[in-house]
């Protein structure tokens, strides 16, 4: 199956240092919170974005979800800060 | 007539008024959003999620349309770089019934405000801030969950 | 700024959302009333009482400028013979704040709508007849003798 | 003391066939009720405009009041349907 592609926005984005990237694709049943605690471990860019989770939101194929939501056989992963609308 | 756009250049609200007032409706209710130039503000930097963007708004534009009894719906969201003084945001509806009009008008905005996937950043002259989300806005979407008045 | 006319001439919605956007407020809220041409209506017409209106108005606005803090608030009130598809009436209303802004404007409406002294007639092909009033209408003003959201 | 002056509005001008009118004034305790119930006794448009009090409303000095008002030194009597807005 085809890896994974993560999108990133706002702070998440700067931090990262880029607004999207593929990663390889975790089992199924691998939720949100587990990949970006298995990302921050990559130190730098990554560890500084993914810190504290409860700053973050997440939406997979472009509809919001909680962190907690495992990936399943999604193709786009977005992370970011709560959104502030217009 | 149900209209969405989500675009970098500036919009004219008196054409999107003539337009939702030619719908037959009864009542016209329109919200405008415009940049406020408190603390030194530079300009407000607006990013979004284009993929997710408009299909969101299409989808809480669907609800109103179920909710209300509406005419016409129009929509018109901006990103990009905004300068205190220009606008951000439209949300116009018509309906026959005023509190349509009105209410929905007041649903899409608060929705917009606290649930589209736009962040904003701050550009003061010495420095860049994200903005936080407030909890307010989204006491604000929540109170819509019950059913409207 | 606040400006009330009573008058029988036609009204620019979009010059009255231009001043409003130019008074620094974050956002402005409008309701425009169009005349409903259903059931075969010719024309709606509009007698009211001047002596009584705009002192009314003045003290609605004035009540609506007390509840939340406004920059600005517009309304327009037609009189005459009005017909299908004409502007009958505008409340525009700036605010820091848009749910201040979107309050305001319902709460001028509904009072406008209930309690101004104006009193319409229906001119049909073969009939005219006065309006009775809706109790609905009182029903919405009087919701708003409760404290604001 | 002068005059009272009256003034009519919508379906209640029309029935009375005039807009204005000056009648003599009442003493100051007399309610708005009760002066409608005497100039109905005039008959005609009079009594046809008035036959209904609780179909009407009324202002003092251009202030909504009840028709149990009384009319006390007011200048200015205007009597008519409920409004209908906008």
């Amino acid at each position: 199956m085809a890896d994974l592609k993560l999108v990133y926005f706002a702070w998440v984005r700067e931090a990262i240092g880029r607004d999207e990237e593929q990663v390889e694709r975790p089992a199924p049943d691998v939720t949100i919170r587990a990949l970006i605690a298995v990302l921050a471990e990559q130190g730098g860019g990554h560890a500084e974005a993914f810190a504290q989770p409860e700053k973050l939101r997440a939406a997979l194929d472009q509809r919001f979800v909680p962190l907690d939501s495992p990936i399943g056989d999604a193709t786009e992963l977005a992370i970011f800060p709560p959104v502030t609308g217009g | 007539m149900t209209r969405i756009s989500i675009q970098a250049e500036d919009f004219d609200p008196a054409a999107e008024l003539m337009a939702l007032e030619a719908s037959g409706g009864g009542g016209v209710a329109s919200f405008t959003g415009i940049v406020r130039g408190e603390g030194g503000l530079v300009a407000l930097e607006l990013e979004h999620y284009p993929a997710m963007t408009s299909a969101q708004v299409e989808r809480i534009v669907e609800e109103a349309l179920e909710r209300w009894p509406l005419l016409g719906v129009r929509v018109i969201h901006r990103y990009g770089r905004l300068e205190p003084g220009e606008r951000i945001v439209f949300v116009g509806t018509a309906s026959r019934h005023r509190a349509a009009a009105l209410e929905a008008c007041a649903f899409l905005i608060d929705w917009l405000k606290s649930h589209a996937p736009f962040w904003k950043r701050e550009h003061f002259a010495d420095r860049t801030a994200w903005v936080e989300a407030r909890a307010e806005d989204d006491a604000k979407a929540e109170g819509w969950l019950k059913p409207p008045r």
